[in-house]
């Protein structure tokens, strides 16, 4: 397998403000075109760590990074890095399906925009197929100017997915994706994360551990601010080298 | 790249526009008080608190009836509105929950919060000063309660709302009847949230003057008779900055800052008696 | 529960402190600001030695005449007189209090008291907006010394019901017929231009405030508020000033007669140093309501005793004795007192 | 369950009781001056009345068509200016401040909105007037004297007393009013949508354009709506400054008058019946007026809580 590391963590610490360490030590590498998944109990730090790699903690002052990330050879937390930039290129699904106030196209169309996409064609044929990439094409081709608080949550997911990939991002950050919605969405997404790694690379925090064995290539197991082991997802729930690791797999603990 | 640089100077533009009309604003605002505070300030002296007015154009005297008269007022009006606004919000939120008829009181009272306070001196003055002959400090307390009730009772809605309804399941079950868990159980869990409504709508009423025009009329002399005209502060502001005496005016300045310092503190004792319940 | 009572108990001190059964030591009166003044100081002084407190609130002529026939007040003063007629159907009577004179004041840069001179013809004109700046020539011509400016000038009138606004245009439309066409005479009219001040305080304080501005107030306003009032040209062809002795003048004059309820205007009166706007200020009893007309009665006797001293501190023209008595006469036949 | 205890039945009486006075207030205000005003309503009737020009105590001819319109044009500038500094204020204390400012300057904003109307009023005759005839209104008039159609707007004495102080002064005092109300909406804005939009690439105005104000409009709406009523009834803060002249003008810097602040100078002082039932009618005009901005308030607000409550 030729794997190509898309992002490095190095020795990565992060404190919230003014409250104790969240991240300690933090070193792992991202494959490109694989699924990592982070697991870990509540309050581990797994989602802590999703949000460094698009800086999304930059938006509440008092937070601080220490250490490196690296992307294409530049470190992500240098104080010099565009933020606007980056995010266009690492973009984010969060928990909750979190559709813009406005029409289902407009929403797909919005990261273009930013980017100065005008064109009214090359617009409309982008939010098909970014569209079409999340498998919503056929269900929202017939309403497209309708409000996307007009589609289910599931469909509301996938269209903030599709969002996502318009903008043809090198990395897709998810946050318990799946969490908010019922068992067959779920599964749709499920099945959407692994048709789209061929793409792009993804990490993604869960909660839910056969959710992690079923669609990651690799998992990080995370517990109080520690990686405590990271390796082929395989290798983690079968024999993981950890104790610890163990005792939250068999759910002895967490 | 050229886009991004254009998107980040826009933003930069956007936002100091809000700053700048943020700066506008507080300039303003700040503007006002520090004038009130000024002018008012030196135009305190025990004399405003201690002795009546004397004949215009006289030097000295000062505004005892007026703070005497102002207290009266919204002593009464509280003692007037809080019960109504109470009861009648325990009634949209306990007894009438979810109805049509408590939703119509809800919206109403929303909308009679607003109602332009000098119609309600208008109505006042016709149901109450023009029938008994007699400007009141009754009719300018009962004026002031009008305005006061519609406050209260969403207040009180709101507050009783927040309370679980599990707790009132609790108390059911250990076989209490239902004005019992209002009185025991309710309130206690709401009487902060109930509080802070009631020193709101007292701030909101102290200040109040157009109804008062028509309704407590004014009064040269220190009087505590509610049968007679009362003097209040805001009256005495408006008559004394209308007119020509320098006097008058100083006078003004000085209730003007006593009742803006007043109001305030009213208004900050709700607000932190809000935090201070719901840090706990 | 025993807090509830405690406060409780509290309350119902409170509200009968609140409630006294002492309501028949207060008299409320209000109407006309013209003598608000004089009958403040009168009440102050009276409150003094009686312990009664007469509570006079200046709310202007137009109030004084409609809180008296709704029956809210206990005496309303009015300097725009009812007719007879009118006082029968209302079941009021009248009488007047005390002489003054209305003056014209203004604020213009470099001009002290009594200085500018106006005649009849060029006061309406300015209030009825033909004369449009200071330095108009139909102002120059009887004022060649004065340096006038440049500069529009800011009428400053009545917003209120006001008997100062009654005497005031009785008097322009007794010397003017454009002003009788125009606008007319009463206690509000409308004004062809200017600013409406509330009471004769209001329009004292916008003249104090607005430069080039001109207004009309009772002769009390303009003095304590050290505003320049105008001198004007009077019916015997001589500028007078405004003053004790030129009031006087114009009260001798009147015509006061209890069978007309005292009915009678003092403008343009033909004296040679007569203010030509001068008028009585009268007060407005029900006779329905006995006791209190009775003591707002005994309130003025007291005053018509004690109060002449007053009176002229202030620059009113206390009522002739022959009329003190002429209206001592007339309670009488009124069953008053 | 519920009423089978006496006093459980005597307590929820008194409670319907005491929730049935907001009707009968609202019921008995409406026919109270309806009642009052059937002189005036006979005498002029509705569209009469409205829009008469005159308003003559002394031909007893009376028309609401001045106060109205002096209603009108002081709420619209007040609005003008209100309106987007509010919004400016709303954005600054929830997006642009930094965030040790966020707090004490968003809590000062809600304490000005307490102080009562007279203290603005009465600042606004001793010290904005003069400022205004000394050097704002003469400098307007420099500004715009030559400029065709836009002059007419500042003709006439710069005095202080006029349209355009009293409409600055009640944008001034319904600034902090709607500036909370705006920020309240805009605190609706749910945190993850805008972090989601941040995660997009997007700057924080392109948040606060894209996202956050169409997410509140609805409640910026009813906030703008419900100021509007405030503004509508506001009597002290222009009574002091507008000047009490009934007369339509196009000049701002000419004095005019309002429902309220004609209520205020005339109200005790009518001499006549028709003069006092007018005065009656005008108060009603202001408070069906006044109820139609609220009620319109009302439902914005109503429809912007039940979508978020989604």
């Amino acid at each position: 397998m030729t794997t190509t590391i898309e992002l490095e963590v190095k020795g990565l610490n992060f404190y919230y403000s003014g409250k104790t360490q969240a991240l300690k030590n933090i070193n792992l590498p991202i494959y490109s075109r694989q699924v990592t998944a982070l697991i870990g109990p509540s309050g581990c730090g797994k989602t802590t760590l999703l949000r460094c790699f698009n800086r999304m903690h930059d938006l509440y002052p008092g937070n601080m990074y220490e250490g490196e990330i690296l992307h294409e050879g530049r470190n992500i937390l240098s104080n010099e890095n565009d933020l606007i930039r980056l995010r266009s290129r690492i973009g984010m699904v969060f928990q909750k399906p979190t559709p813009f106030p406005m029409t289902i196209f407009d929403n797909i169309a919005y990261g273009l925009k930013l980017k100065g996409i005008k064109k009214r064609a090359e617009l409309a044929e982008r939010v098909e197929k970014a569209l079409k990439h999340a498998a919503l094409w056929n269900e929202a081709k017939d309403k497209l100017n309708a409000s996307a608080y007009d589609l289910s949550g599931g469909q509301q997911q996938r269209l903030v997915i599709a969002r996502a990939l318009a903008v043809e991002p090198d990395v897709l950050l998810f946050d318990e994706p799946t969490s908010a919605l019922d068992p067959i969405s779920t599964g749709k997404i499920e099945e959407l994360i692994m048709h789209l790694k061929n793409e792009v690379t993804i990490i993604i925090v869960t909660h839910n551990m056969q959710q992690a064995a079923r669609i990651s290539d690799m998992t990080g197991f995370m517990m109080l601010g520690d990686l405590v082991e990271f390796d082929h997802t395989q290798k983690i729930f079968t024999a993981p080298s950890e104790k610890l690791t163990e005792d939250y797999i068999t759910g002895r603990f967490g | 790249m050229n886009i991004q640089k254009r998107r980040k100077i826009e933003s930069f533009l956007a936002l100091s526009f809000s700053t700048a009309a943020a700066l506008f604003g507080l300039f303003w605002l700040i503007f006002i008080l520090s004038d009130v505070v000024i002018h008012g300030a030196a135009a305190l002296n025990l004399d405003l608190f201690t002795k009546d007015p004397v004949p215009p154009g006289a030097e000295g005297g000062g505004l005892r009836n007026a703070f005497v008269g102002q207290l009266l007022i919204t002593f009464f009006a509280t003692l007037i509105g809080v019960p109504v606004g109470v009861l009648g919000g325990t009634f949209i939120a306990e007894y009438a929950r979810g109805t049509k008829f408590a939703r119509i009181i809800s919206i109403l009272s929303d909308i009679m919060v607003s109602v332009p306070s000098i119609v309600i001196g208008t109505f006042i003055y016709a149901v109450l000063v023009k029938p008994t002959g007699q400007f009141s400090g009754w009719a300018g307390a009962i004026a002031l309660a009008v305005i006061m009730i519609p406050v209260v009772l969403r207040t009180t809605e709101d507050m009783l709302s927040l309370v679980p309804w599990t707790l009132r399941e609790a108390a059911f079950a250990l076989g209490a009847p239902y004005y019992k868990v209002i009185v025991q159980v309710v309130y206690r869990g709401a009487a902060t949230g109930i509080l802070t409504g009631i020193l709101l709508s007292m701030a909101r009423v102290a200040g109040e003057t157009a109804p008062l025009l028509f309704t407590s009329f004014n009064n040269a002399f220190f009087s505590t008779n509610m049968n007679q005209p009362v003097a209040s502060l805001t009256v005495t502001i408006f008559n004394y900055a209308m007119g020509p005496y320098e006097t008058w005016h100083q006078q003004a300045w000085a209730a003007s800052f006593v009742i803006t310092i007043f109001i305030l503190i009213i208004t900050i004792l709700g607000r932190l008696l809000i935090k201070w319940r719901y840090k706990k | 529960m025993t807090r509830l009572k405690i406060l409780a108990a509290l309350i119902s001190c409170l509200i009968f402190y609140a409630v006294p059964s002492a309501a028949s030591e207060n008299l409320n009166g209000a109407g006309a600001s013209f003598p608000a003044p004089v009958y403040q100081s009168w009440a102050y002084d009276y409150n003094k030695a009686t312990g009664i407190r007469i509570n006079y609130q200046s709310i202007g002529s137009g109030g004084g005449q409609r809180q008296i026939v709704n029956r809210t007040v206990d005496f309303g003063a009015s300097d725009d007189p009812l007719k007879p007629e009118q006082l029968k159907k209302d079941n009021l009577i009248q009488f007047p209090a005390v002489i003054g004179g209305v003056v014209a004041v203004v604020n213009i840069a470099g001009v002290k008291e009594g200085e500018l001179r106006l005649d009849a013809d060029t006061l309406s004109k300015i209030f009825l907006g033909e004369i449009k700046t200071w330095d108009d020539s139909r102002i120059k011509t009887l004022n060649p010394k004065t340096a006038l400016p440049a500069k529009p000038i800011t009428v400053v009138h009545r917003s209120d019901g006001s008997g100062t606004t009654a005497i005031f245009t009785n008097y322009l439309t007794s010397v003017s017929a454009d002003w009788k066409s125009k606008v007319g005479e009463g206690k509000a009219v409308k004004w062809p231009v200017g600013i409406g001040g509330k009471g004769n305080e209001g329009v004292a304080n916008y003249v104090r405030q607005t430069p080039n501005s001109i207004g009309y107030v009772e002769f009390a306003y303009a003095k304590q508020n050290k505003l320049a009032f105008t001198q004007l040209k009077n019916r015997a062809g001589s500028f007078v000033n405004p003053g004790f002795d030129s009031f006087e003048d114009a009260a001798d004059t009147g015509d006061f007669d209890p069978k007309k309820d005292f009915y009678t205007w003092l403008n343009n009166t033909p004296g040679k140093n007569s203010w030509p706007i001068a008028g009585a200020t009268f007060i407005l009893l029900a006779k329905d309501k006995t006791a209190q007309s009775a003591k707002a009665a005994k309130f003025f006797e007291w005053a018509f005793k004690n109060g002449d001293a007053k009176a002229k501190e202030l620059v009113y023209v206390p009522l002739p004795k022959s009329l003190k008595d002429k209206i001592r006469l007339y309670w009488k036949l009124n069953s008053i007192q | 369950m519920k009423r089978k205890n006496p006093f459980d039945l005597s307590f929820s009486l008194l409670t319907a009781a005491a929730s049935a006075t907001v009707l009968l207030l609202m019921a008995g205000i409406f026919i109270i001056l309806v009642k009052e005003s059937s002189l005036s309503i006979e005498k002029f009737g509705i569209y009469k009345f409205i829009t008469t020009v005159d308003w003559d105590p002394v031909k007893e001819i009376f028309g609401a068509a001045t106060s109205i319109y002096g209603t009108f044009v002081t709420t619209l500038i007040a609005m003008l200016i209100a309106i987007p500094t509010a919004i400016g204020i709303a954005i600054f204390v929830t997006e642009a401040a930094p965030n040790f400012l966020k707090g004490p300057i968003g809590s000062a904003i809600e304490l000005l909105a307490a102080i009562p109307s007279i203290i603005y009023g009465m600042w606004g005759l001793f010290t904005l007037a003069p400022l205004m005839s000394r050097y704002i209104e003469p400098s307007l008039q420099k500004a715009f004297g030559d400029v065709p159609v836009l002059n007419i707007l500042f003709q006439g004495t710069p005095m202080g007393i006029d349209i355009l102080t009293a409409s600055l002064i009640l944008s001034i005092m319904i600034i902090p009013f709607t500036a909370s109300i705006s920020r309240d909406s805009f605190n609706l804005t749910p945190a993850v949508v805008k972090e989601s939009a941040y995660a997009m690439g997007a700057t924080k105005w392109e948040v606060i354009k894209n996202i956050v104000l169409p997410y509140s409009k609805l409640g910026v709406f009813g906030g703008i709506a419900l100021s509007l009523g405030r503004a509508l009834g506001e009597t002290m803060a222009v009574a002091f400054v507008l000047g009490n002249k009934h007369h339509i003008t196009a000049s701002l810097l000419d004095p005019a008058s309002t429902i309220t602040v004609t209520l205020a100078n005339e109200f005790t002082e009518a001499d006549t019946d028709l003069y006092l039932s007018s005065l009656f009618y005008l108060a009603l005009v202001l408070f069906i007026l006044s109820f139609v901005v609220l009620a319109v308030a009302k439902f914005f607000l109503l429809r912007a809580e039940r979508r978020y409550s989604r």
